[in-house]
């Protein structure tokens, strides 16, 4: 009998147009200081476990069949107060956003100390004290000043750390994660993950850690379940699973894993998932609309794109004096080139000025210094729409989180026909149409797809239409912020796929930006490392993987998490990249 | 076409059908609203013809009481005006101050809102400046000055025929504020969204953004504060009348039917201000439950 | 910090003098004070002279000037109407409808808050329902009509309760209050229940879909997690999350109570502020009109200013923010 | 029933806030509540009916009215007028102050003198005499700068204030709004001979008043010891509070209330015509109308379109169905109290939109014309309403009325002198503070004339030099019935040009708890002397 025992659970959740049940017949179990990795993409009905263990379904959630046992004894069944004495008792919850899980307008201590009395019942000195000490346990340095402090007086990884300490305060014999380090920097991710695997060990608490992140499997977890579509695909020890999964799903879920250790010239195609079918055919430049993108003349034999020293800063406070005004530099004098073709990759943290940069060159930010020099003519030196207008016809960007970079109010067909209007780059509303059609058909959505809203849609399927957006100016310079950051892993592949489709098609010269190493290397032939918006270093991606310079490079690099028992199997990896 | 079926496929629709509140208040609106509109129509007698009216029938009780004329179901005013009939088109003028002050408000409001919004800077500070001051006088002072000021300022000759062109004015103006406050915020957030970013590297100009992109985005609140504005400018109207400065006695809405009919309170007249304050009441009421249904319902985290 | 208050007061000066233009601009239009200020047999001459002598044929910037000038030292002339320094009135009055406007406010607050929280937390109760259709019934119904209404029922058929007026006030240094003694407490509940109600029911509302919003986030979710009783839960963490737009609209309502105090006050002959400007307008009255409107423009801009402190008190971010 | 007697008695204490003198519980206490507040305590601050006559209760005349507006001795005990330009007045002896000084033929002289200072506004009256002798400590001699034959009627709202106590307080001069505001003492307190004395005196919410106990005249029927004063601007309010027992006397009630004060047991209505006159007239002296659709010329300087407009109009049906049959139907501008009033020009106009029709068509205006109408709408009983009325009345003749009421701030100061009389057709009302009829022909018949200061009132520009020549007449002649001869003809001729369009002399109505007795008086002014409570 396991310390918890999830026995044939479903969570259905009632609506008018009909129930839906987000877990079906889910069965897992949790021994004591024994971690379990609950792995899946979004809509898997992961999280929804959680919830279940802990007790809190959203509404109108409910469980329709199946047990939860802590102890042997069943929890799922008891009264709501039962179960809120249970909660952070016995079974306490880590959420994935530290920035939200935490009252605002209280100090650390009192929240630690109210939890603590409630639980245990201790006099509120002795809580005081242990409040402490449990900051101390989660590594947070001068706990006794820190426990006055309020949240928002914590960085991410701190307030982290917080969490956790709450979660743990009373004690629990059993802790779900769900997604405890997505919010975070790779560097903190890594941290709170050791910290999680301790205290795990230490205090024999067990874990149920639930994600989306194969790296954060291979790195804690004990055993992993699959989940699909609210079932359990697959379950036993992470290395098996990771090493010689059985079940179709999990080859392609591992299969569409960016690898760090090696350079794909294709992500497998995963036929689990929603969106599309086959690789569209390519296309012949010479008689498709797409081909007529190539009719600029090239001005000047020299990089496409350069960047000349260029830096911005932005003000911190609207200070009315010019002496007390304070700033922030954003981009400090970075400078780099890119050719014709290539795709040049930019890594860097959150806030290390990456997308600044991106935005820089799309002239949403005029540069404070510097410029930025677009087939040998500055373009920030233009001030007029009419000047600046072929160029951001030519510089187009695919942007980060495909759920805001579209209009909701929009039909597809406008949004992907407004860049072609604006521009007069079809002549009828006939051909506008065919045109807008032709470009969804060829980002894999079909062309049916014109006439819907897009919150009809899903991530990946959105991403799609911001990229036929993208391409509809016929641009020659793709920038891609973060493109698939917010998507699931197979999701994610497929996007990569299409990009690199299209550059070998459309010889596009593309901008990669990212924080995520592994896709870089899937995706670029030269890096550049980025902090605290300065460039660190630039080499070509092999180079970088293998023998980085700078000391931040090499940090990022050791961060990366390990996949040394991942299979290899079904993967076309790109010859020139075993070295 | 299309759009209609999304529409009555939408999660509002269906709240919309499955709240007997919000279908009631819906169609108690409508109802008045139509017969204010069809007011000459369906009303016995023309209230605002002089001519027609007959001080000798003054003060005559509903049909049903004592001394009651059938030719007058609900009685008569001081004036020997016909209640039911003077309902309707006090109703017609209550509803239209109402609606044309939100009109104005909205038009402001909206207007400044997105600008400030969308600009930010010193745009921004000055309009909110403004907004601030404005936010210093309670919109009945502020309605009370501008009627001062436009009736002052106004050719006496014209003053008849303006008095409700003024109500709209002062009542539209003092409530431009909370529009433009609220488009703001909205504003902001959605400015920063993605796909405004998209448009602008596309390079579409500002008011091109501001009016296809952002515009239809900040909307759905709009809504909710112009339904619920749309019952407070009826009420202000009511007691601008109940203060003096509302229309002419000769074309009195529903406000100034009951401040007349206050007059005779006490002397058991009661159905010269009951009759037209219950169908205010009614009015204000179900416009106010569209309204508030309308906020839970377009409100996502509530759903 | 200092300079946020200072920077504040300089913008409240800019309101104050704006409403003095404005109302200024206005006088014009309102009327002519000489003849509430004589009677039928006093002649055109002496009419004249009088204008003369209050300086209403001087060009409307002068009169402005002299205004502010005068204002300036808290000097805003002499009533025409009652013949005494503006000041002294407005002091007298003052009190009336301070605790008029504070005690429907407080009214307001101690029954919308509960009501809010309450159907916040019970949205699908029977009790909720009921407290929402209700709230709405009240603000469809003019002021007036309620005042009117109440004096009705309490006062004529009833009997329970005084139509009008203060009632007995006690006079305590300069101030005057109606609090201490029971005709005066019985006199002040009609108008401050009129006065309340509007206000009680924005507050109800607003305090609803905040809590509703602050019952969504994360950090309420995580309180539960923790087990925490829903009374902590509800109480100490929604609840407080919920005060801080409370607080600014209390102030804005606050301000615009004082304001629609000119109603209820006339309609209950309530001796405030309020009552001396609606009767200041018909016996046009210009300085104690010009007086009364910066006053009132005074109180927003403290109000404001007290709610942009009292943030600092409840929200700790704000507290960091000004610091850096 | 037993709440509503408990109820009472908090009421009664509401009433007697402020009282601190010892046995007040006993004392009989009367709650008097007014529209407005009398403006000030100064005699000479204001002229004003409401604000005089509540003075008139602190402070006295040297000859009053009695209940029927006729001349009774106050201040003076006798009065005579030798000669056309010389008046005797014998003050009565033993009279003091409140504040317990005598009342001698000097405060007479300061008063007349105090009436003539900067703040003013009883100039009117000072200037009646050029010069005022003492004889001795209780006879004055004064000198009118033109024969005037009612000086006495014309000073009876002329009060006499301490000459002692105005210096001590300096109080000397009338009450100012501007400079050094002399004489604010006198604004908020008082020293007079009346019956009651100020005690407290709260503008606009209360004013207490007690009984003088060693005034003179001994044989006044009030049994008042003390008077709680407390104006109520709504009328409903009003009419609540005297229903709910809060009060003992109200003015005025709107007339439509007095069914509900009958009926409602415990009050009564109250109820009387007033010396006030209600009439509408037309811009006669503009050769094109300011507000009128009709352009180049000015209807109204026809006699018949007046004519039609005045016969337009049912003066049976206003008073039956607006004044509640209260008011009585006019054909001249003076009431039935007004010294000079007669049946033979003081009957109505006939009724008769035949007649009007007829008229407007051979005047040129077969389908009538629009005119805009100026109203009051808080100055005369129930004035908008009469002003719809007539506007509904005369566009049953095919006349379109614009009617813009106003708040009397507002409309006096469209239509009067100063605003240069911009008006074509208004409603006015008009008391003649001497209760005689030259007051109404000088002020509203006369040919305007600045410097006569003639025809001030006369908004609609109405002149016949007869007329004029008339009233200088009546303002000299000193023989009563000759006087009052000319009076009737002066009328008549004015009745016969159709200068006017009279409505009714407007009724007085007061709400008075069952058992207290006041009287009435023509001018709507409540003198205690004769108030008993039960």
């Amino acid at each position: 009998m396991a310390l918890l025992d999830v026995e044939n659970l479903s969570v259905e959740f009632p609506s008018r147009r009909g129930t839906f049940v987000a877990v079906n017949g889910v069965t897992i179990a949790v021994q004591p200081g024994e971690i379990l990795g609950v792995v899946g993409e979004s809509g898997a009905g992961k999280s929804t476990i959680g919830n279940a263990v802990i007790g809190l379904l959203e509404p109108p959630g409910r469980i329709g069949a199946g047990q939860i046992r802590l102890d042997g004894q069943r929890i799922d069944d008891l009264d709501d107060d039962a179960k809120r004495r249970i909660r952070g008792r016995r079974v306490s919850m880590i959420f994935q956003d530290p920035q939200t899980s935490l009252d605002p307008l209280q100090t650390i201590e009192s929240q630690l100390v109210e939890t603590i009395r409630v639980h245990l019942g201790l006099d509120h000195r002795a809580a005081q004290a242990r409040a402490v000490d449990l900051l101390r346990q989660v590594g947070i340095p001068e706990p006794e000043l820190r426990v006055k402090l309020y949240p928002h007086q914590f960085s991410g990884g701190m307030r982290q750390r917080v969490v956790i300490a709450l979660a743990l305060c009373a004690e629990p014999e059993v802790v779900v994660a769900d997604e405890p380090t997505t919010a975070l920097d790779v560097s903190i991710q890594a941290q709170i993950l050791t910290l999680l695997k301790r205290l795990c060990r230490d205090k024999r608490v067990g874990m149920i850690v639930i994600t989306h992140d194969m790296g954060v499997i291979a790195e804690i977890t004990d055993r992993v379940a699959v989940m699909y579509r609210g079932k359990v695909v697959e379950e036993g020890p992470t290395s098996k699973i990771l090493g010689d999964p059985d079940h179709p799903y999990t080859r392609a879920l591992i299969g569409a894993v960016p690898r760090p250790d090696l350079r794909l010239h294709r992500f497998p195609y995963v036929d689990y998932i929603e969106g599309i079918a086959e690789k569209p055919a390519a296309i012949s430049l010479k008689d498709h609309w797409l081909g007529r993108s190539r009719d600029f003349q090239r001005r000047h034999d020299g990089p496409l794109l350069e960047l000349r020293d260029l830096s911005i800063r932005f003000p911190l406070n609207t200070a009315w004096l010019e002496r007390n005004r304070r700033y922030v530099d954003a981009v400090k004098g970075v400078s780099f080139a890119i050719r014709e073709g290539e795709t040049f990759g930019l890594v860097g943290e959150s806030g290390s000025g990456k997308s600044t940069i991106a935005r820089l060159i799309t002239q949403l930010y005029r540069p404070s210094g510097g410029s930025v020099v677009f087939d040998g003519t500055d373009v920030t030196a233009l001030k007029r729409d009419r000047d600046l207008n072929p160029f951001r016809r030519q510089i187009q960007m695919v942007f980060q989180d495909p759920y805001s970079s579209l209009n909701p109010r929009m039909r597809v067909l406008d949004i992907v026909a407004e860049p072609i209007r604006f521009h007069r780059l079809a002549g009828s509303r006939a051909e506008v149409n065919r045109i807008v059609r032709d470009l969804l058909d060829h980002v894999g959505l079909g062309a049916k797809a014109a006439e819907k809203y897009p919150h009809e849609f899903s991530g990946g399927q959105r991403q799609r239409i911001v990229i036929a957006r993208a391409l509809a100016t016929r641009p020659r310079f793709l920038i891609c912020d973060e493109p698939t950051s917010a998507l699931d892993v197979s999701i994610q592949a497929q996007i990569l796929n299409l990009l690199k489709d299209l550059q070998e098609e459309l010889r596009l010269t593309m901008l990669f930006i990212s924080h995520d190493l592994p896709v870089i290397r899937q995706m670029c032939d030269r890096v550049g490392v980025m902090r605290f918006g300065q460039l660190l270093e630039v080499a070509p991606t092999e180079e970088l993987f293998v023998s980085p310079q700078h000391p931040y490079t090499q940090e990022l690099l050791s961060l990366m998490p390990n996949f040394r028992g991942l299979t290899h199997r079904g993967l076309d990896v790109e010859d020139r990249a075993t070295g | 076409m299309s759009f209609l079926s999304g529409f009555t496929d939408s999660d509002l629709w269906h709240s919309f059908i499955r709240t007997p509140t919000a279908l009631v208040s819906a169609l108690l609106t409508l109802i008045l609203i139509a017969g204010a509109l069809a007011a000459p129509l369906v009303a016995p007698h023309n209230p605002f013809d002089l001519a027609s009216l007959d001080i000798m029938s003054a003060h005559l009780p509903p049909v049903w009481m004592k001394d009651g004329d059938p030719a007058f179901l609900l009685g008569t005013d001081d004036q020997g005006r016909d209640v039911l009939s003077a309902i309707f088109y006090g109703a017609r003028i209550s509803l239209l101050v109402g609606f044309a002050s939100v009109l104005l408000a909205v038009l402001i409001g909206v207007t400044l809102g997105l600008v400030s919004g969308y600009l930010g800077g010193r745009a921004d500070a000055a309009i909110m400046r403004v907004a601030d001051v404005q936010l210093s006088f309670p919109a009945i002072l502020i309605a009370l000055l501008i009627d001062g000021v436009a009736r002052g300022v106004l050719p006496r000759e014209a003053q008849e025929h303006m008095a409700v062109y003024v109500l709209v004015f002062a009542i539209g103006i003092s409530n431009w504020v909370q529009y433009a406050r609220t488009v703001r915020g909205a504003a902001m957030v959605e400015s920063r969204k993605e796909y405004v970013q998209a448009a602008r590297i596309i390079g579409i100009g500002p008011v091109a953004i501001l009016w296809r992109h952002i515009l239809p985005n900040v909307l759905g609140p709009v809504l909710v504060i112009a339904t619920i504005n749309l019952a407070l400018a009826i009420i202000t109207e009511a007691t601008l009348s109940f203060l003096g400065v509302g229309v002419p006695p000769t074309t009195p809405s529903l406000g100034t039917l009951i401040r007349i009919g206050n007059d005779y309170l006490f002397s058991g007249e009661w159905w010269i201000s009951i009759f037209p304050g219950v169908v205010l009441v009614l009015l204000v009421l179900s416009v106010n439950l569209l309204g508030d249904w309308l906020r839970d319902a377009l409100n996502p985290k509530l759903r | 910090m200092l300079t946020f208050i200072l920077h504040r007061l300089l913008q409240s000066v800019l309101v104050i003098l704006a409403v003095a233009l404005i109302a200024f601009s206005l006088f014009r239009y309102v009327g002519d004070p000489v003849n509430a200020m004589t009677g039928q047999d006093t002649t055109l001459q002496q009419r004249e002279e009088l204008r003369e002598r209050l300086g209403l044929n001087d060009p409307f910037l002068v009169q402005y000037g002299r205004f502010v000038a005068d204002a300036a030292q808290a000097e805003f002339g002499i009533s025409y109407r009652h013949r005494r320094p503006v000041r002294e009135l407005l002091a007298e009055r003052l009190p009336a409808t301070l605790e008029l406007s504070i005690v429907s406010m407080a009214l307001a607050l101690l029954l919308g808050i509960p009501m809010g929280v309450y159907t916040a937390l019970k949205p699908k109760g029977i009790l909720s329902r009921g407290f929402m259709s209700l709230s709405l019934v009240g603000v469809s119904l003019p002021t007036f009509l309620i005042g009117i209404l109440l004096i009705l029922l309490f006062g004529v058929v009833l009997r329970w309760l005084p139509t009008f007026g203060r009632g007995e006030v006690v006079h305590l240094s300069g101030w005057t209050t109606g609090l201490l003694t029971k005709s005066g407490l019985q006199s002040l509940i009609l108008p401050a229940f009129t006065l309340a109600l509007f206000q009680m029911t924005l507050i109800m509302r607003l305090v609803r879909s905040e809590m509703l919003e602050v019952l969504r986030t994360d950090f309420i979710k995580f309180c539960r997690a923790r087990g925490l009783p829903s009374r902590l839960v509800h109480f100490r963490h929604a609840l407080k999350n919920t005060l801080v737009p409370v607080i600014t609209i209390t102030g804005l309502q606050l301000g615009s109570i004082i304001a629609f105090a000119i109603i209820t006050e006339s309609v209950f002959q309530w001796p405030g502020m309020g009552l001396l400007f609606i009767q200041a307008i018909t016996t046009v009255d210009i300085p104690v009109m010009a007086a009364y409107l910066c006053m009132v423009a005074f109180f927003f801009v403290v109000i404001n200013l007290v709610v942009d402190l009292l943030y600092f008190a409840v929200d700790p971010r704000l507290r960091v923010r000004r610091a850096a | 029933m037993k709440i509503a007697t408990v109820l009472l008695r908090s009421a009664a204490v509401i009433a007697l806030a402020g009282a601190v003198f010892a046995g007040a519980a006993e004392a009989k206490t009367l709650r008097w509540s007014y529209q407005g507040d009398a403006t000030t305590m100064d005699p000479y601050g204001l002229n004003e009916t409401f604000t005089l006559g509540f003075q008139g209760n602190i402070y006295e005349p040297l000859v009053g009215y009695d209940a029927k507006l006729q001349p009774v001795p106050m201040l003076a005990e006798k009065w005579e007028n030798p000669e056309p330009t010389k008046w005797v007045f014998h003050l009565r002896k033993g009279v003091t102050f409140h504040d317990g000084s005598p009342f001698t033929a000097d405060d007479v002289i300061f008063s007349w003198k105090r009436t003539l200072t900067e703040g003013s506004d009883m100039k009117g009256y000072g200037a009646k005499a050029k010069e005022i002798r003492k004889i001795d400590d209780h006879t004055v001699e004064v000198i009118t700068p033109t024969p005037n034959p009612i000086l006495e009627r014309e000073w009876s709202l002329f009060y006499i204030m301490s000459k002692t106590w105005s210096e001590m307080n300096n109080t000397t001069e009338a009450t100012n709004v501007k400079g050094s505001n002399q004489g604010n003492h006198a604004n908020r307190a008082a020293n007079g001979t009346g019956p009651f004395v100020l005690t407290e005196r709260q503008p606009d919410s209360k004013t207490v008043l007690k009984r003088f106990p060693n005034y003179w005249d001994k044989s006044i029927k009030t049994n008042v010891d003390e008077v709680v004063f407390t104006p109520v601007s709504q009328p409903a309010t009003r009419v609540a509070a005297l229903m709910s027992g809060e009060l003992d006397v109200i003015q005025p009630v709107p007339v439509q209330d007095w069914e509900r004060l009958e009926q409602t047991k415990g009050v009564k209505p109250l109820t009387g015509a007033e010396a006030r006159a209600i009439f509408v007239s037309f811009d006669q002296v503009r050769d094109e109308l300011k507000y009128s659709d009709v352009k180049g010329k000015n209807p109204f300087k026809d006699v018949r379109v007046r004519a039609a407009f005045v016969h337009a109009v049912n003066l049976e049906a206003i008073n039956k169905q607006i004044m509640r049959g209260s008011a009585v139907p006019l054909g001249t501008l003076i009431a039935p109290e007004v010294n000079g009033f007669d049946k033979s020009f003081g009957a109505p106009y006939p009724y008769d939109p035949e007649k009007s029709k007829k008229l407007l068509a051979e005047a040129g205006y077969p389908n009538g014309f629009t005119v805009t109408m100026d109203c009051p709408n808080d100055r005369y009983v129930n004035d908008e309403k009469v002003c719809q009325a007539v506007a509904g009345m005369l566009a049953k003749v095919g006349v379109k009325i614009d009617l813009l009421a106003q708040t009397k701030g507002k409309y006096f100061g469209k239509v009067l002198a100063q605003a240069g009389y911009d008006t074509s057709f208004y409603m006015l009302g008009w008391t003649p503070s001497s209760i005689d009829s030259h007051n109404s022909l000088l002020n509203l018949a006369g040919c305007r004339n600045k410097e006569t200061q003639s025809g001030l009132f006369n908004l609609g520009g109405y002149c016949n030099p007869k007329v004029d020549e008339l009233t200088t007449k009546i303002g000299a002649e000193t023989d009563q019935a000759k006087r009052n001869a000319m009076i009737k003809e002066a009328w008549e001729i004015v009745r016969a040009d159709y200068g006017y369009m009279p409505l009714h002399a407007q009724p007085m109505s007061w709400g008075v708890r069952e058992g207290v007795q006041v009287v009435q008086r023509a001018d709507d002014v409540l003198d205690l002397r004769s108030a008993v409570v039960p």
